[in-house]
């Protein structure tokens, strides 16, 4: 299973695929994870995984506007990035659980998942750590005379990083044709960001002179609609942009994380059930959406499936890539 | 007496310091109310206040510049950088400040901070999570770096690196955290710069730091099962590290071996073993061996990290070397 | 010759010293700084240095509201912030001509110029490496409950560094008594400023709601009135402040800069030109001027050539003092 | 022939190296308009334009940053940082990002970036600007680190440099230069890992690199006037560094003297040192001896600077030392 990036799904005149296919990929994605949880928990999966549920509307909204030529960097929290860019759902689990056949070879695991191929630039372990990688890539793109983009994914928390400031100022000097996306989920690991930033990322980005955008990250539609636009705007003025969603972070900051630090006393905003309702007012059947989503159950349990039964890497193979090898083209 | 863990101790070692010493304050990403990601300033907040154990966003260069600054107002700030790889973000502050103001200022002020941060696999962190950086630091003239192996030892070579007037990064190894221990009531002041000899012993010498300290153990049981005697040396600290006591090991064994987690090419192995093959050639009765993770960035899957972190089988193969 | 801090001079009910005394101190650097110029050329004073000239109402005006006990951190172009604040022109220049009595026994140089026990925590050879370290200091004088401060100097072209921002945010988050005094000279080294940053610092407080203000950094006066307000509310307000000051680098970037680069047309704005003729306008005589000119040479002289006297270090002296030693406090 | 100087051998190299290759950019701190702090990128952007020498703002990391970037969307960056004293800001972006992406994506894309940056005293340029950090890099899987010599060598190398699909950092010292010589014009490719014998000799060995080979050369030549036949090999790569040349060296000479102006304590002759400790010990007939920098902040009044450089002096102090 890949889902797929707009190009392929060939969708004409449209700016972003309708929302039954938005709300596809969502489920996709929260499936993905509910696995990888329930994985984590039994033993599986081993490491640090950060789980995006409440977060799918961001990665799934903003991809849908992306051509498989623009590049994102990611965060730690990257699982839904790389599945809406279009790392292959077999490749996530068996890189998840550490296989010789995982995405990386199971060298990265969750906080480094890539998939060069679909310019999924990886999900990243170091706060703020894709940021200027991103720059980097959408001053190729610029330099290569192509109108591609390139996109960083940042939480809240990475606001305080002083690399997110370099990287702005930089992109708007040179005028990259690089978006900035901050998923606001209201938390820095075990803090409320509240607590860690004194700032709007809405000042920051006009003390800049950068245009900001936001929407409500929970709503796929407008996700997608905005970014549309904004997508729109970079591939033709080549330099940068900024855009905040504000988001809900449904789990722990990790996964084992006991949250006893969290008071929040309203039910978590879950986008797939705004999707859902939406959908089901416009007058799709539940029973075709119940259909799709075990199709999708099973589609995942076979990954999963085939995953436990991939082998595992072995360092002597793992060593022969420190290195690029001289001469040979990667 | 009470079973502790290794992080219960270096909690405990934080409260008493700062109970007893009203200018030490606590800074770090999630220290405060959270009580720290592995839990090991849990509590502190309460007991001190938050002008005293602060949370910090996420900035850990200016994290470790503040320190410097606090330092030189009269203040011992020990700060939390979550995981060693972090520190790539705190060089300036560390290595072009805080670790040459003293000599740089011509004698004048000091800079009594520490710095407290966690390195190691054994939990499938990752490349970005597991490094071993320690020879960085002690290649650095002005800073000490204290790798504490036992409970007795995170008590009470932290008190020592906070009562320090110099910067000193204190690295404490992941999997060792929930080790479970009985910690010393009363300890000693333990000086930074001395060795501990972890168990005596004549036919060769094994120098280690830190969680292989118990690999470098197991090999020498296991050694002695075969009738060879291997003295195992706890470095404790690796910069100063303790030269007279590798030296005076090895001049009793003529063996030497040299254990540690981080990659062995030029790691803190190498300057034991390049002084020792200085000072200590004439004592050498076999070339001295190093065991140190392979020349790769720690990799994530189980399979891989399993035997990518030196085991206790690496290093009886290591004593074998030496001709033993 | 010390160039004291307003409470040694005892100007009672002033807020900051008269013209007469500010302009004294001004020329003490300019120059000191003279000096050092011909110094360097002439291989007397090796290494790198950085002048002031064309800055000193800056240095002069600031420190005018400083007490002993506030803090300055300061950049690589920091002789006119030392001898404002108090460091002894006679260790000056012994540590600029390496000398073992030098304010740091020849170890640090121009970059490194300090003196603690007037609250001067060194010059620094690292772009924004001193704004953190102010920021710590800042942060002791709250903790310890004083109403000191502490102050960090920083360049225009220090606005791309991520420190600065990392700084600012955690300043205004925790309230912290530390007043940030950018001396905008539009130049980063060879290149104008304006090529480096894109946004304005005025906007960027604002961001961070950070209280801001600025002033003509060559009219002394005016650097003084304005920072005798903004240290009083810094000092009431245990929080934070930006200061800013357009100034003007009238030498290179460097002694031995060709300045090939440069091609302003206007003559460059002297703080002492301007100060010296508003003293004549109010009526101060143009020969006490001189004369106390003249002073100040000879007492500068004097200092030179006592340095020159001085003896060189030894390095079995300065490798005792990598190390603070344990149990002495220093 | 015309007389270069060493800073114009790293100009012409990244010029040849722009002419043939429009993948390449470079990025730096006054650079372009400017032609660089030490003049060594004078010309290029009049050549080459503002899209392929590229001015950037005081922002060490981002720099960094943005060349893995680069990288990744098929070009070669080529970023200037303007001292070795500045890499403090870039380690995350090298360290953790560059040097691991490879091996961490599973062997998927590579990032071909070189760092240009310079270390070294002469000048005194302070503790600040002048310190040999090069032993920080080459404990790192993943990087490679070149320091070159020669003014051929600085061309040549920097081209393999340039066309090695790894990060490299390439590091010239400062006082080198000024320093004149001849420029061998259509040098052959020199590969990166491989040692070169500066002079051959039969009774010791003294290993180098940069400009510490120059105080070797002058080293061997007064010991050859008492009759010590010195061998000196420059290192020219210290990662991966030329092990088999060592060996083969050693082997001959039975003597070993390494010697950088880095800091001796942690530096990069430690890890020459420990491994010829180890896979060479049959061949020494005395201890390995190292020459560095004193343990210390590099101090800036040339009274102090002088005295601190290693010099050919204890250099033959230490072959001496070898009981050659
Ligand atoms: C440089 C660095 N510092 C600290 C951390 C530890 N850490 C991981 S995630 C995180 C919080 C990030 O918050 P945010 O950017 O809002 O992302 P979110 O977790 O909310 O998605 C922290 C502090 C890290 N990985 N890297
Ligand atoms: C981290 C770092 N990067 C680069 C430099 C080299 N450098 C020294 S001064 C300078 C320009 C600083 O400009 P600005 O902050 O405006 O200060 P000014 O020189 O104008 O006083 C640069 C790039 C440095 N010293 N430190
Ligand atoms: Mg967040
Ligand atoms: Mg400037």
């Amino acid at each position: 299973m890949n889902l797929e990036t707009n190009e392929s799904i060939g969708i004409s005149n449209a700016r972003y695929p309708e929302l039954l296919e938005l709300y596809r990929r969502m489920v996709t994605i929260r499936e993905a994870e509910k696995n990888c949880g329930a994985m984590f928990a039994a033993g599986e999966i081993p490491g640090f995984i950060h789980l995006s549920d409440g977060q799918e509307a961001v990665s799934v909204g903003v991809m849908a506007s992306l051509r498989a030529d623009d590049t994102i960097a990611s965060t730690h929290r990257g699982h839904g990035h790389a599945l809406a860019k279009g790392l292959h759902i077999d490749a996530f689990f068996r890189e998840l659980m550490g296989k010789a056949d995982g995405a990386c070879k199971g060298r990265g695991g969750s906080m480094h998942v890539a998939d060069l191929s679909v310019g999924m630039l990886g999900a990243n372990g170091i706060v703020g750590g894709g940021v200027a990688i991103a720059l980097g890539s959408g001053l190729a793109q610029k330099l290569r005379g192509s109108d591609g983009l390139a996109v960083c994914f940042f939480g809240d928390g990475a606001l305080a990083e002083g690399i997110v400031h370099e990287s702005l100022n930089i992109a708007q000097l040179k005028t990259i044709p690089v978006l900035f996306v901050c998923e606001n989920n209201g938390w820095s690991e075990f803090s409320p960001t509240s607590t860690q930033i004194t700032f709007t990322l809405e000042r920051l980005a006009a003390a800049y002179g950068i245009p900001y955008y936001n929407a409500d990250g929970s709503d796929v539609e407008k996700v997608a609609e905005l970014t549309a636009d904004v997508v729109e705007h970079v591939r033709r003025h080549r330099g940068p942009a900024v855009l905040e969603f504000a988001t809900t972070r449904i789990r722990g900051h990790y996964e084992g994380d006991s949250q006893r630090y969290r008071n929040d006393t309203a039910p978590p905003v879950d986008p797939l059930a705004i999707a859902r309702s939406l959908l089901e007012e416009r007058g799709i059947d539940a029973n075709e959406l119940a259909a799709m989503e075990t199709e999708i159950q099973s589609e995942i349990q076979r990954a999963v499936e085939a995953a436990r039964l991939s082998t595992d890497p072995t360092l002597e193979t793992a060593i022969q890539e420190v290195y690029a090898i001289v001469g040979v083209a990667a | 007496m009470n079973e502790t863990r290794f992080a219960q101790a270096i909690n405990r070692s934080l409260d008493d310091a700062l109970a007893r010493d009203s200018s030490i304050v606590l800074l770090g990403e999630d220290i405060a109310n959270a009580g720290g990601t592995f839990a090991v300033t849990r509590g502190l907040l309460d007991k001190y206040g938050a002008d005293r154990i602060i949370d910090m966003p996420i900035a850990e260069n200016a994290i470790a510049g503040m320190a410097v600054g606090l330092a030189l107002g009269g203040f011992k700030p020990v700060i939390e950088i979550m995981f060693m790889d972090f520190m790539t973000l705190t060089m300036d502050a560390l290595v072009n400040q805080a670790a040459k103001l003293h000599f740089m200022f011509g004698g004048q002020g000091s800079v009594p901070m520490v710095v407290r941060t966690q390195h190691g696999g054994g939990i499938n962190a990752g490349p970005q999570h597991s490094q071993c950086l320690e020879a960085w630091f002690a290649h650095i003239p002005g800073l000490k770096v204290v790798v504490p192996a036992t409970l007795d030892d995170a008590y009470a070579l932290l008190q020592s690196a906070i009562d320090d007037p110099n910067p000193v990064l204190f690295v404490e190894n992941k999997a060792l955290y929930p080790m479970k221990g009985v910690l010393t009531d009363d300890l000693p002041p333990t000086p930074l710069g001395k060795a501990r000899i972890a168990r005596a012993g004549s036919d060769v010498t094994i120098v280690s730091y830190g969680a292989m300290v118990y690999q470098a153990m197991e090999a020498a049981e296991q050694l002695a099962s075969e009738g060879i005697s291997a003295e195992v040396l706890d470095l404790r600290t690796v910069q100063p590290w303790d030269e007279e006591a590798v030296f005076a090991s090895l001049s009793k064994t003529h063996r030497l071996v040299i254990a540690h987690e981080a990659v062995e090419a030029f790691g803190v192995g190498a300057e034991i073993a390049a002084r020792m093959a200085q000072i200590g050639f004439d004592e050498l009765d076999g070339p001295i061996m190093r065991v140190g993770a392979p020349f790769m960035p720690v990799p994530f899957a189980r399979a891989l990290e399993v035997d990518y972190i030196p085991s206790a089988a690496r290093i009886i193969e290591a004593v074998r070397a030496t001709d033993v």
